[in-house]
């Protein structure tokens, strides 16, 4: 009755054990560099070993065949995660941040018990093989339910809006090797579970699904990318961007499941394939940008943009590696971020132009239009946290001081840029691999459309560094016979250039701010003192609202129901006769 | 050609070629602040645009063409923007930022106008290759609302990815009207000249995009001479024609603050839905 | 016989549920558990069985002999042996009683068994002390008169074997005392044997 | 035979403490008992591992599957906690908390405590469970008030007037439940295995009657709410070892007791829907208790409000009674006992060093107590419920059988409580483990490394259960299912 855990290998679990594997060995190598700085107050073996347990569980998780074992690794991964969050455990911040992840994940976790219990209940077994044997033949109403659960439940850990109130709060908490695993793995071994119990298990869904899974994707992209474009604390804005990406992602399965209904299978498998590759590409490049803002916080001691600057003449290798993970982000050819985004866009507009019903069009297409809103938002932020951390010069004392970065640490940003540049340049290969396996997940055989003569990229790539190269010895040759002159930037009339006057990463999106500012409440205070000052503040609405009011609720039960438990000793008999009485009365009524 | 229309006498049509190689003769002045970015960012910038100069059809299009990919065309514009708004960031001056801040706001706007136009255009002709479309395109004899709608949304999109009034104003350097200059403020000699090429290419190359989508009338789809004069001809017609219009709009409008720039954006998006419907309802 | 001692159980145990002052109560409660252990002895006499005197004798060993002197030692240490403020005064308590009694006659009317009859009835007034009163003494006794409710319920229902019925009063006897113990501690610790001083447990 | 020699035993264990003056040989003579009654109950178990039934003493003495599971939890446990208090009492009396004279009282008086359950769970004769159960409320009385002061002494009293009536309603019970069954032969209708042979009575409305009288009844004992209010007060202000044993034991034997009962009433035709009963008070006891612990200010208080919502779980899968829910219940209560003693022991070390119950007075025990903040988590993670620990499948069995039996509502009730458990666990657990003020400086308590080897035991225990899930565990409590199924 108890069963033990059992693995399986499909291509599905491979392919995400691949992906873990892949993130999980220079993270590795980053971390031997990273824990120097906690030696002093904590105990670092410690980090390692729950390290070491978080990633054994995520493989078990995507690796188990078995409903119970996959819920066994599920929860451990949350246990040890948590307490990689808590590390840091003298900060109290961190602990109310820990505590809150904790909770959602259990709710995630139970949604998910409750799901499993589900498919037990129809199917009668919690074998994933025999349950893919009877989920053939579901009803639509059983399809609603074990969807909506999984939605919940996958969705508490993937932090969909408005479940997504965690992420930002416990990413910067984490040590930053741990937050790239979280952003970078974590998050997809919830892709993982969602896409095998929708694809998978229920093989496609009713409609409705689908238009919920594409609307709840396309707002979590942007309310997470317009929050992230206010931040000033570049882990929280890494987080806000990766609860982006993951609604990109979910966008992208939306559309798969529409289509799925219309059975459109090819159009289907192109919008799995854009989902699959987004993970890949997203766990390589969120995951170097968390290492490089670990390796920010390790030289300077601030994650707050505002006080850094001109940090690439200390730390030139960080910058680099930060740039092209900037690039990958905001999607620039030819570093990997663009491959998937084209991808998802493409099955955007192909599924426009398949789909029969116009409300669906309709809708396809504004969620399209906002998709491409927030990678250009993407952009911005992406840029912003960069340029104001690196470039420029620095605004503050910490800034100009900085600790050198041990090797190990620049070894594993930079296995993760290669990766960058490896998978952008050679994302067809990539893709049809993905393609070919999505296509016997939808059950379909041959090539889908949409995968034609995509090997442009690699024939753009090489022109492109051709005639850069070109331009560049043309340079050289023609500023041989030149003086080359370096001196200080035109201070716009001032003296020399003072720090202060240049942009500051809260002037930088100034426009957004103010057009975009009451989705994140960004309120904005000036004082005119003897100096003006101005106060920035930002949160979350969702929070706001949503979770303050639920616990308001909990609160007012509890002290409802504290009122039975205290009291006279009078009173307490009287419960006993009371709850006889009304025992009685039930069972004499209804037995 | 814009300056005719001032009712002044510009200066002649190559005094821009002009400019860039005194620039280029020029040695270069670099901020003690900035970084690798500027040093080779503007190689990066025109070595893009030439890139993606050789991706488009000019006067000659067909159907075995598998280069031209329309979203690596408009993402090669991305490594161009990447590396305008870095330099802007660079040398840490106010204007730098400023100008920088003001281009990314600009282009994240834009961002959904480019992806209506390739709606449309996938609509239309079912394909995403710049080639095939103007093929097909040429076809078409007499053009629908939803086409021209969507032209006029690439017309804006257009003015905006290039910093052209009402967004930007090229010419001025009064500091707070600029976004484009504002960000290169700092770079000087033959820096300044690559960028300053890249813009004009990215300009020309954007405008040849138009004219092969939209009104790709005349184009040569057959490798003979005859056709592929007409082709050139109607081509140099097009071109002018749309330099015309767009000097017209440059000295007719006056440039816009930021924000009232950006209300142009919704109503083009809004005018997109319109157009997608169209399609399907007539 | 057997009607006059119930009877006498009935008035007593309505005479408790009213008065307020201690040494009152504990006679009341004397007469009462006299009268039970005669009853269980009759129905010894009566049947001839060995369980029913040893049963009529424990009660009556215990109930009225051990039982009120631990209340009576404990109560002379105590400056106020009455019951000041009742939580539901004597008249109402009376009529709680009356209603009480007319209940537990009303729903057996059926069964001529009387002895259940004025079980249930000493429930009631037992659980009635037990909630009405603040005293612990006043509890205590409550309970007490509770059990003998009990008793009354085995010797009417019970078929059960000596050492079981044995065990059960036996343990009646412990839990009595028991209670004086802690009475005589709480006496000590509260000046008090008011249950009012019981809010120390909050949170 | 067994039962004989764990009677002498017993009468050894009880009588050392009023011979000898000195503790420790009390102390080593219970741990001793205690170890040879656990092989017994071993012995005991390989005879019956085969669903089959012992009895002795023309059947007074009746031993099946599911009494040995109590019969485990009891003498188990019972080892664990006399280890404890061997050092604990010393403590105490050497820090002159309690007298010699007091501490010879507690063993006299815990081993009668061990005694009586031990009775409840091998008896086979109804009544003489509820004299097991009465005897248990006698001797925890002056446990409670062990050390005498106003808080307990009012925990004491309030323990005893309430237990008291419950017991005298479950009392009444019994002996309506017996009357029912007049018909049949006088001196078998004492015995359970006698009624559930022929399980049809006189007259079910008495039955009825009486059921429901014992439910409630032994409810009050079992901690069920809302007839739980004694027992927040007894098992804070109760010493360490008597209110783990407690919490951990005592409350699932009353649960046993009334679960006997149930299982001759479900054999009555027209009587299954007494299960509602065990759904209801299982459901308000674990609503009323999850909330309770959110806002808890005493940490030993929340341990006993977190028993009440076991308690809840473990009825509310026997009330399921799909065959998958009631093993989720008897394992839960397996888990229970352990991981809830395990706890309340840390409690008291915890306690005797800081010398306070307040949470908010204890901070950063990572630093100060390393070894007890590691047994708090870990206690705390096996009562929510964190796999791989069994507490896990014990729970998620219960999700299970809720589902299969169809009612969502109270599956949606389950899952909100124990995330409200958890989530009011976690609060306090992490804000004494690790919250640390800025500036406070602090050091290692040498109390630290003193009785750490039950809390060793607990979790070896636990673990061992964990790995042997498949194998005897399993076997065990299924054939136990099989006599609470069919």
């Amino acid at each position: 009755m108890l069963p033990l855990i059992y693995f399986q290998n499909d291509w599905l679990s491979t392919y995400f054990v691949f992906i873990i594997i892949l993130i999980f060995i220079p993270v590795a190598i980053y971390t031997k560099g990273y824990i120097m700085e906690y030696k002093k107050h904590y105990n670092v073996n410690y980090m390692v070993f729950l390290i070491v347990l978080f990633v054994a569980s995520m493989i078990g998780v995507v690796a188990s065949s078995n409903a119970i074992s996959f819920l066994v690794f599920w929860e451990i991964m949350s246990i040890s995660s948590f307490f990689l969050v808590i590390y840091e455990y003298m900060h109290k911040e961190n602990l109310k941040a820990g505590i809150f992840y904790f909770v959602m994940t259990h709710i995630s976790g139970l949604f998910l018990m409750v799901m499993f219990a589900f498919l037990y209940k129809y199917t009668g077994s919690f074998n994933f093989s025999e349950i893919l044997k009877v989920s053939v033949g579901f009803a639509p109403n059983q399809k609603y339910i074990i969807f909506t659960l999984a939605l919940f439940g996958f969705g508490a850990k993937m932090g969909i809006v408005p479940l997504h109130a965690w992420l930002p709060k416990a990413h910067p908490t984490a040590p930053s090797n741990v937050s790239a695993l979280m952003s970078g793995v974590m998050l997809k071994v919830a892709l993982y579970g969602f896409i095998r119990v929708i694809f998978i298990f229920l093989r496609g869904t009713p409609l409705n699904c689908g238009i919920i899974v594409l609307i709840i994707g396309t707002i979590t992209a942007i309310f997470s990318i317009l929050n992230a474009l206010l931040q000033s604390n570049i882990k929280k804005l890494l987080a806000y961007s990766s609860a982006e990406n993951i609604g990109l992602i979910f966008a992208a399965l939306g559309i798969a499941m529409i289509l799925i209904d219309y059975n459109l299978k090819m159009l289907a498998s192109l919008a799995l394939t854009a989902a699959l590759l987004h993970c890949l590409n997203h766990a390589i490049f969120k995951s170097l940008l968390f290492l490089n803002a670990g390796s920010v916080l390790y030289a300077t001691g601030t994650k707050n943009m505002n006080e850094l600057g001109g940090l690439h003449q200390k730390m030139k290798f960080t910058a680099i590696c930060t740039f092209i993970g900037t690039c990958a982000i905001s999607a620039v050819p030819p570093f990997n971020g663009f491959a998937s985004e084209i991808l998802i866009l493409r099955s955007f507009i192909e599924a426009i132009t398949m789909v029969s019903n116009i409300w669906v069009i309709i809708l396809i297409f504004s969620c399209g239009i906002i998709v491409a809103l927030t990678s250009g938002a993407a952009f911005y932020a992406t840029v912003k946290s960069f340029g104001i951390t690196f470039l420029g010069k620095p605004r503050s004392k910490k800034a100009e001081h900085v600790k050198t970065i041990p090797l190990s640490m620049n070894i594993g940003q930079g296995i993760l840029a290669m990766l960058t540049i490896v998978t952008g340049v050679f994302s067809p290969f990539i893709i049809s691999k993905i393609s070919f396996y999505t296509n016997n997940i939808l059950e379909i055989n041959g090539e889908s459309p949409g995968f034609k003569n995509e090997t442009e990229i690699i024939t753009f790539t090489l022109l492109l560094i051709f005639i850069t190269f070109i331009i560049f010895i043309f340079n050289k040759i023609n500023s041989l016979n030149q003086k080359q002159q370096i001196n200080d930037t035109w201070a716009c009339g001032y003296k020399e250039d003072k720090p202060y006057i240049q942009y500051t990463g809260s002037g930088f999106v100034q426009p957004a701010a103010k057009i975009f500012g009451t989705i994140s409440n960004y309120n904005k205070k000036v004082n005119y003192k003897r100096t003006i000052h101005i106060s920035q503040t930002t949160s979350d609405i969702v929070e706001d609202y949503l979770y303050k009011s639920s616990l308001k609720a909990v609160n007012f039960l509890t002290t409802k129901i504290l009122k039975i438990s205290y009291g006279k000793i009078q009173l307490h008999i009287l419960h006993i006769f009371i709850s006889l009485i009304i025992a009685l009365v039930l069972v004499l009524k209804f037995v | 050609m814009k300056a005719t229309l001032r009712g002044y006498r510009g200066s002649s049509v190559v005094q821009p070629y002009y400019d860039l190689s005194k620039l280029l003769k020029k040695g270069r002045v670099i901020s003690n602040r900035s970084s690798f970015i500027t040093t080779i960012g503007p190689m990066v910038i025109l070595g893009a645009t030439i890139t993606t100069a050789f991706f488009i059809p000019v006067f000659y299009t067909s159907m075995e063409k598998t280069i031209g990919n329309l979203f690596i065309l408009m993402f090669a514009f991305g490594i161009v923007k990447m590396f305008t708004v870095l330099i802007g960031l660079d040398s840490s001056s106010t204007f730098g930022g400023m100008g920088s801040s003001r281009e990314s706001f600009i282009s994240m706007m834009a961002e959904p106008l480019i992806l209506f136009l390739m709606i449309f255009l996938y609509i239309e002709t079912n394909d995403f290759n710049v080639f095939h479309i103007s093929f097909i395109n040429s076809k078409i004899v007499h053009y629908d609302t939803a086409h021209l709608i969507t032209m006029v949304t690439f017309v804006i999109a257009i003015l905006a990815e290039n910093a052209r009034i009402p967004f930007d104003n090229p010419e001025t350097h009064l500091e707070l009207t600029m976004m484009h200059e504002a960000m290169i403020l700092d770079l000087s000699g033959s820096d300044l000249a690559y960028v300053e090429l890249s813009s004009y290419i990215k300009l020309i190359v954007y405008l040849i995009i138009l004219i092969n989508c939209f009104i790709p009338i005349g184009i040569a789809t057959t490798f003979t001479i005859s056709a592929l004069l007409i082709g050139f001809i109607s081509f140099i017609f097009k071109l002018l024609f749309c330099l015309l219009g767009i000097a017209i709009i440059e000295t007719t409008f006056a440039k816009s603050r930021l924000f009232r720039g950006a209300e142009l954006f919704p109503a083009m998006i809004s005018m997109g839905i319109v157009a997608i419907t169209l399609i399907y309802i007539l | 016989m057997i009607q006059a001692l119930l009877t006498i159980i009935l008035i007593s145990s309505i005479f408790i549920s009213g008065v307020r002052r201690i040494k009152l109560i504990t006679a009341g409660f004397i007469f009462q558990s006299a009268a039970i252990g005669l009853i269980v002895l009759k129905l010894g006499y009566e049947t001839g069985k060995v369980d029913y005197y040893i049963l009529g004798i424990l009660t009556i060993v215990t109930k009225v002999i051990i039982i009120p002197l631990i209340i009576t030692r404990s109560v002379k240490k105590l400056k106020i042996n009455r019951e000041m403020e009742l939580i539901v005064n004597a008249f109402v308590s009376y009529i709680i009683t009356g209603i009480g009694i007319m209940i537990a006659f009303g729903i057996l009317n059926k069964s001529q068994d009387n002895f259940l009859k004025t079980g249930i009835a000493l429930f009631i007034i037992g659980v009635l002390l037990m909630v009405a009163r603040k005293k612990a003494i006043t509890q205590m006794i409550g309970f007490l008169i509770f059990e003998n409710g009990i008793v009354l319920f085995e010797t009417s229902l019970s078929k059960m074997s000596l050492v079981i019925e044995a065990g059960i009063v036996f343990e009646g006897l412990m839990l009595a005392l028991i209670m004086g113990i802690m009475i005589f501690h709480i006496n000590k610790t509260f000046d008090s044997i008011n249950t009012d001083f019981f809010e120390n447990l909050k949170e | 035979m067994y039962i004989i020699v764990i009677g002498i035993l017993f009468l050894i264990m009880i009588i050392t403490p009023l011979i000898f003056k000195n503790i420790k040989i009390a102390g080593i003579v219970t741990i001793i008992g205690s170890i040879l009654i656990l092989s017994i109950v071993f012995k005991i178990i390989t005879l019956v591992s085969g669903g089959a039934s012992l009895s002795y003493f023309d059947e007074f003495f009746y031993v099946d599957s599911l009494s040995i599971v109590q019969l485990l939890i009891i003498a188990s446990v019972n080892i664990i906690v006399s280890i404890y208090a061997y050092k604990y009492i010393r403590n105490e009396i050497k820090e002159n908390i309690i007298s010699l004279k007091k501490g010879g009282f507690y063993y006299f008086l815990f081993n009668f405590f061990v005694f009586f359950m031990i009775f409840i769970a091998l008896t086979n004769n109804i009544v003489a469970m509820w004299i097991g159960l009465e005897g248990t409320t006698l001797t925890t009385a002056f446990l409670i008030g062990f050390n005498i002061n106003k808080n307990s002494l009012e925990a004491a009293w309030k323990y005893v007037i309430i237990c008291s009536i419950g017991i005298g309603m479950g009392l009444i019970g019994i002996l309506i439940f017996v009357n029912a069954y007049s018909n049949q032969d006088t001196n078998e209708i004492l015995k359970w295995s006698h009624l559930i042979k022929n399980p049809n009575p006189q007259s079910t409305y008495a039955i009825k009657i009486a059921f429901t009288l014992i439910f409630v009844g032994l409810g009050t004992k079992a901690g069920l709410a809302p007839m739980h209010t004694w027992l927040p007060d007894a098992h804070s202000e109760a010493p360490s070892p008597v209110s783990a044993m407690m919490s951990g034991v005592l409350l699932d034997l009353a649960l046993y007791v009334i679960l006997r009962f149930y299982i001759i009433t479900k054999h009555i035709p027209g009587l299954q829907n007494t299960k509602w009963l065990f759904i209801i008070f299982g459901c308000v006891s674990l609503l009323i208790s999850s909330f309770s612990i959110l806002r808890q200010l005493n940490y030993k208080r929340m341990l006993a409000f977190s028993s009440v919502e076991n308690m809840g779980i473990i009825a509310l899968g026997l009330g399921i009674g799909s065959k998958i829910a009631v093993f989720g219940a008897l394992l839960h209560s397996l888990v229970h006992a352990y991981g809830k003693s395990m706890l309340f022991l840390t409690a008291g070390n915890i306690l005797s060093a800081y010398k306070t119950k307040r949470i908010d007075k204890i901070n950063a025990l990572i630093k100060t107590m390393p070894i007890n903040a590691v047994f708090l988590i870990l206690g705390m993670l096996v009562i929510t419920g964190a796999p791989p620990l069994p507490a896990f499948f014990s729970e998620y069995y219960i999700i299970v059988g809720t589902v299969e039996a169809g009612n969502y509502v109270i599956t949606a009730l389950y899952s909100l409580c124990l995330l409200l458990v958890f989530a009011g666990f976690l609060r306090v657990f992490i804000k004494i483990v690790f919250n640390t003020e800025p500036g406070v400086k602090y050091v290692k308590m040498e109390k630290d490394n003193e009785n750490i080897v039950p809390l060793v035991l607990c979790f070896v225990s636990i673990i061992i259960m964990s790995l042997f899930m498949n194998g005897y565990l399993s076997n065990m409590i299924n054939n136990a299912v099989l006599i609470i199924c069919d």
